[in-house]
């Protein structure tokens, strides 16, 4: 869009409306973006300061080159076993995504959301991160999960709202909660968990513990006002808490230059004085480091530490959208940080450490233990046909103990 | 004549509204180059231009504050907020400021925002997709609150709406943006079985037309007993009665506030019995407001007590929306409990 | 027993709570080493230091957010917002996050956050500090709304509302923070002509002592009518009372949700009138549930309709306050309306 | 407070609780304070953009040195008579802040808030910009009403609800609107006008209009969610506006440590892309260059301008509180940076453009100017004994047309 208006306004508009990456008909194009190379980041000590950091909230955190070496200050030297159990997770991930999402297609869930592309945030992040540590996710990091080896068939369970559903029919599909896990209620309002989580790491302080918490949201949701306070509030009481911002460069159709103010999302921690790190989010290497660096932070008592992972949304936004019809159909394959699978993959079989065959092999062996564990999930029961949690039960949990007005309406259900 | 869903009766009331006046504009998360998640501002991006048909950052407090800074500033901003669950991190500034910027500058400010936002259940959306929050604003003084039921009535009030000079807020439920909704009790709550070509309301004029705000519609009229309601739950209502048997006087409330309590009040002193019906938690609901309203005007003339079916006091349950959901067979029960009622 | 004012007794229950239990804190914009506008916090940063009377940005929202992450993380967080006027920024994280939790859950994450807040009118604080917005927290299912009346109350109820694993929203009517306000309808209504020391519920116990919730108390038994409110009304109600010389029963409700619905039908069933008082506007307000309700329950009983008497349906104005507020003679002449109307 | 609980809890806090400039008892102690010298900040191109600038949201903009003699790049080089009107107006505003403290003392009033100490920063900035700009103010800024030259008696019957306030008796003091003057309407609730402000300056960029507008918030407001959504809409959309935080260094009791995250606050708007400037707010020159160059950007089309104006709150934040009960009673007196009252006429006498005689005289002439205009003012009515408004006027403006249910419940009123 120029300046001038379509139909005919008495007069021009100034205003300035962001643009897009790349709009349908457009030959996706991201040759502007400046990519330094990896291992070129500089690795500050746990103590530094938010000021003297600050290049590394404008530049990008990498550690796999393009050749799938690792390099840098960054490389966290991870055994073997340690990235095979990394790609097997988002091998998972990736796996359970395609069946969650076919199923939807056939009517089976109501919605889904996969987080094609950005596998390695979720998986890399909670490797990082001890089990007693505290999860406030968006709903795509469902990587978390497989991390913290909630089963399958649990949160297959729960998308199909069965009697096995731990949130008893109550949520749409993939807005999971698992408290064993430590992975937080995800809700349906955007970034509102993001400042909760400041004040469960406020707690932890508070109670002298040295359980951290970390937070998700993306990048659209950047915009939204908790995550203001939630950086005002983890700056302001040094709260032991990761505050991640996945910008993965759409927000639904509506681009990131909407959110960004033109910048990158780690600048915006620099004025709440927060130690900001831009990160490869499709480099596990990368992804692992830097939080590994921030929770050492954070239990250290230095504070909170303020992560943009930059990544791309391969995918649809969820099963309700169709990207091609608000971005070139190119894009995603235009991305120029590769698939955080592949990287992972190459940097294996560079060490020796993995082959095709291997991957080939635990690809399908993946496949069809989701396949399995979909068998088993609907066994106790489907959206449409049951059995559900008793109607009943949605009278119970609005208060802790029922109040009479709510005995009074569940007598009359199904009446 | 044209035949028009809710979605394009909506559609067609921005188009005219953008052209008739230029300093309407129409603004919201995915509003512009995409047409709204719910596709009712498709076309308008392409006909009037990135500027009039404005995508936002998602902060829907900043979109309503931008918005009431725009109405001070001469333009009149039609707001869209994604779902009406979402209207929360809003509601400082339409409660604070935009309900009472006039009364407070002495009549110097006002702000003519229209907020258009999508409510009640309907796509299997969970708690976070499905809520109808109207009886919040209805005790916002300054708020006009407006729900229609059909796309005739959506264009018209729509257009009142934008022309309006204080601000309305103006849900539309999705349920019915495709297809009257009869509430079947055996059928998906979740699909829309009724079409809008064949209704009459989906009867729609492509110009410029206006239905005043603050004025009920009698749908049907009936000597037994009155049916209030509004939304979505109008159509159930219909064809409840329809079921029944029953020769009820079906009201369409339209405008929630300013509320047409002379034509409430005519019925229910005709008829001495009435239900209220919305899909709206019950507590606290317009529907208390209503009885209240109704019991100060018509108390002598009331033969029974009047009822309300209404969503239950819970969140909307994701695997429960049809239980939820005030059904054909609550009303009728509620109906012929009304009817029978007597000293 | 102390001679406490309600801002004692308020402060007492935060001392009590503090001391019984480490995981209680009290937090908000200049509860700290300031003790808070009012004074409720007076002498916590002292004697529990900074960490359990913790200053915070002014960030209401952010506030109400850092309270359900600490509720989640084991604590029981007592949140000061400075003034209802002022909880709207808070209302997203209240409606779609601390009140849904443990549904939404499935039971396995809640937040046991306590909401204190001082409403009404009674400051000359015009539109911005003298809001009653209870009304409004009734409407969302999983809070539970409280309003006492009295230093007595105050204290037992906000012992149980920060022992309560619900969240509960806690108005404190500034008005009678420091004496008990009849209603003159010649003085001042900005001066508080009682005085808790001579008041009977100005006796408070020093120790840790609960109120349930849930449960409405009759300060006054009476034949021909009853009289149903709370907070700061029922003082003026009560005076109103005694002025007109009729036998009203008055109700002092305490708990808006869950409601003491058994209370409340025992005594209309008996009276079979009814009048209801609220300070906030009457539109949607509190008194049109408490209507519903009735005439729900107790049709049959009703001689007359219940009236309302409420603020109006306009901002508090600054220099009307008076006018704003329900007088008692506005509520004599309800009373006295309330007993003529017959057949 | 050490981390150590007072009374006992059985684990040892960790939380990070910021501390107060000083509290009562304490001697107030500023040396800490850097501040740069005067004359040394550079002053960028118009089209500067942020990055090029962030040196100035760490420093401070100072043209005032300690003799009162005006240098460096951003001396605004103002005519003698020019600044001799900022003087009066700054006087005035002192003075009639006296006069309504006075009279709140009295009872005449039912609240009253003082600009002292900061008078410089409305004043000055109101001059820098033309009258057709719209004013977003806080509280705190009645010196932009003096500048534009608002009639002092409408405002003291606008401070006591009178027949005359043009408020109609609706407003507590100094929650002054003036439409006449491209002055918007005060609210109670803090903050909420700054993002309505970008919305205005969004439409006259809409419109293709020159006029900007200008929007303050205290330091302990920007908190706010409101303030997060101005920046990044201002931003996102080029929006032709000045944002300002008068940091002034309390909020109520509340030291801006609890909002400042340990940073300036013209920081903030580094990662909102925004060039930013902190300012000595008690340097009428430098605030008035400052805000001269940021006016000339906005009309230019390059956008939003965050300016931190760092000044000093030198009395109690309302007739409500006693400052004395939360900081040392010395701190006021310590603020390094003086009094902008005594720095401009120092400035002018050191010119020879003033002198002791002239200054006493006009402070003499605008003290009995006052005192006439309050006794005008009360003619028109008094708080307590009027005349107001007619009560029914409260029902009007509630909306443009009265709807049924006021028109009955304006029928009740005084029955
Ligand atoms: C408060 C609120 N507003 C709007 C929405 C609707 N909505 C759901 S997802 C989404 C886009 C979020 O984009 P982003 O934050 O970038 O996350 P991503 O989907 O890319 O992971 C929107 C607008 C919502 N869920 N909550
Ligand atoms: C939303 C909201 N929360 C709280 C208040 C109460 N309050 C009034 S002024 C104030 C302090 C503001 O301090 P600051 O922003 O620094 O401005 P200053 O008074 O120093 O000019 C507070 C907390 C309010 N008016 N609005
Ligand atoms: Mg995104
Ligand atoms: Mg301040």
């Amino acid at each position: 869009m120029t300046q001038r208006q379509r139909a005919a306004i008495p007069y021009i508009s100034q205003l300035h409306v962001p643009r897009a990456s790349s709009r349908p008909g457009e030959t996706a194009d991201f040759s502007q973006l400046e990519i330094p190379p990896a291992g070129a980041a500089k690795k500050p000590e746990l103590s530094a300061c938010c000021q003297e950091m600050t290049e590394l909230a404008y530049g990008l955190v990498r550690v796999l080159d393009d050749d799938g070496q690792a390099c840098g200050p960054w490389n966290p030297a991870l055994s073997a076993q340690h990235l095979r159990d990394g790609l097997q997770y988002m091998l998972h991930v990736r796996a359970y995504d395609e069946r969650m999402f076919k199923m939807q297609r056939q009517g089976k869930l109501s919605f889904y959301m996969k987080s094609s592309g950005e596998e390695a945030i979720a998986v890399a992040q909670a490797m990082a991160l001890k089990p007693s540590d505290m999860l406030f996710p968006s709903y795509r990091q469902q990587g978390l999960l497989f991390v913290r080896q909630r089963p399958v068939v649990e949160m297959m369970c729960h998308c199909i709202s069965n009697a096995k559903d731990n949130l008893k029919g109550r949520q749409m599909p993939v807005f999971y909660s698992w408290k064993e896990g430590n992975f937080f209620s995800i809700s349906g309002n955007l970034a509102t968990q993001y400042s909760q989580a400041v004040g469960w790491a406020m707690a932890s302080a508070y109670k002298g513990e040295e359980h951290i918490a970390s937070a998700w949201v993306g990048d659209g949701s950047t915009a939204e006002a908790d995550v203001h306070h939630a950086m005002l509030f983890a700056s302001t009481y040094k709260a032991p808490i990761i505050l991640n911002v996945v910008n993965n460069q759409w927000a639904i159709s509506t681009p990131q230059s909407f959110a960004s103010a033109g910048t990158t999302f780690a600048a915006r921690g620099i004025g709440f004085n927060i130690p900001s790190i831009r990160v490869d989010g499709n480099d596990f290497l990368a992804v692992y480091a830097v939080t590994e660096w921030a929770a050492a932070r954070a239990r250290k008592g230095y504070g909170p530490t303020f992560i943009e992972l930059f990544t791309y949304r391969a995918e649809g936004h969820s099963s309700s959208d169709n990207p091609d019809s608000y971005r070139a159909s190119g894009e995603a394959q235009a991305w120029p940080l590769g698939d955080p699978l592949e990287r992972l993959k190459q940097h294996l079989i560079n060490r020796g450490e993995w082959s095709e065959i291997r991957h080939q092999d635990l690809e399908a062996s993946l496949k069809s233990a989701v396949a399995k564990d979909w068998k088993e999930a609907i066994a106790h029961g489907t959206l449409d046909d049951g059995p559900h949690w008793p109607v009943e039960s949605m009278f119970e949990d609005v208060f802790k103990d029922m109040p009479p007005h709510l005995r009074r309406q569940q007598q009359q259900v199904g009446k | 004549m044209a035949q028009m869903s809710m979605v394009q009766a909506i559609r067609s009331a921005l188009d005219c509204s953008l052209n008739k006046d230029p300093n309407v504009l129409v603004m919201g998360e995915d509003v512009g180059f995409f047409g709204g998640v719910f596709r009712c501002t498709e076309g308008l991006y392409e006909k009037y231009g990135a500027h009039r048909a404005l995508d936002t950052p998602i902060a829907e407090g900043g979109i309503v504050a931008a918005a009431i800074g725009m109405g001070v500033n001469g333009l009149r901003p039609v707001v869209e907020m994604q779902f009406a669950d979402y209207i929360y991190p809003a509601i400082d500034q339409i409660i604070s400021e935009l309900a009472r910027l006039r009364h407070r500058s002495g009549g110097e400010f006002w702000a003519p925002v229209t907020i258009r936002t999508p409510c009640g259940g309907g796509i299997r959306g969970g708690q976070t997709h499905s809520q109808s929050p109207e009886g919040i604003f209805t005790h916002v003084c300054g708020l006009k609150t407006v729900m229609p039921s059909n796309p005739f009535d959506a264009k018209g009030l729509l257009i009142s709406a934008i022309e309006d000079d204080d601000p309305v807020i103006f849900f539309e439920p999705k349920r019915i943006y495709n297809g009257p909704f009869y509430g079947h009790h055996n059928g998906d709550p979740n699909t829309v079985p009724g079409n809008w070509s064949t209704h009459p309301a989906g009867e729609v004029p492509e110009e410029h037309y206006k239905i005043a705000l603050g004025v009920a519609t009698t749908l049907r009229s009936g000597e037994a007993i009155t049916v209030l309601t509004y939304g979505t739950m109008v159509h159930v209502a219909e064809a409840a009665i329809a079921a029944s048997g029953i020769d009820a006087e079906l009201i369409d409330l339209r405008t929630l506030l300013p509320l047409d309590l002379d034509t409430i009040a005519a019925s229910v002193q005709k008829t001495g019995r009435c239900v209220v019906i919305h899909e709206a938690t019950r507590t606290s609901g317009f529907g208390a407001e209503l009885i209240a309203d109704i019991q100060e005007e018509c108390f002598w003339h009331l033969k029974a007590p009047i009822e309300r079916v209404t969503g239950w006091d819970t969140p909307y349950p994701h695997a429960f929306e049809w239980e939820y959901f005030p059904s054909q067979q609550r009303i009728i029960d509620a109906l012929n409990r009304t009817l029978k009622a007597n000293l």
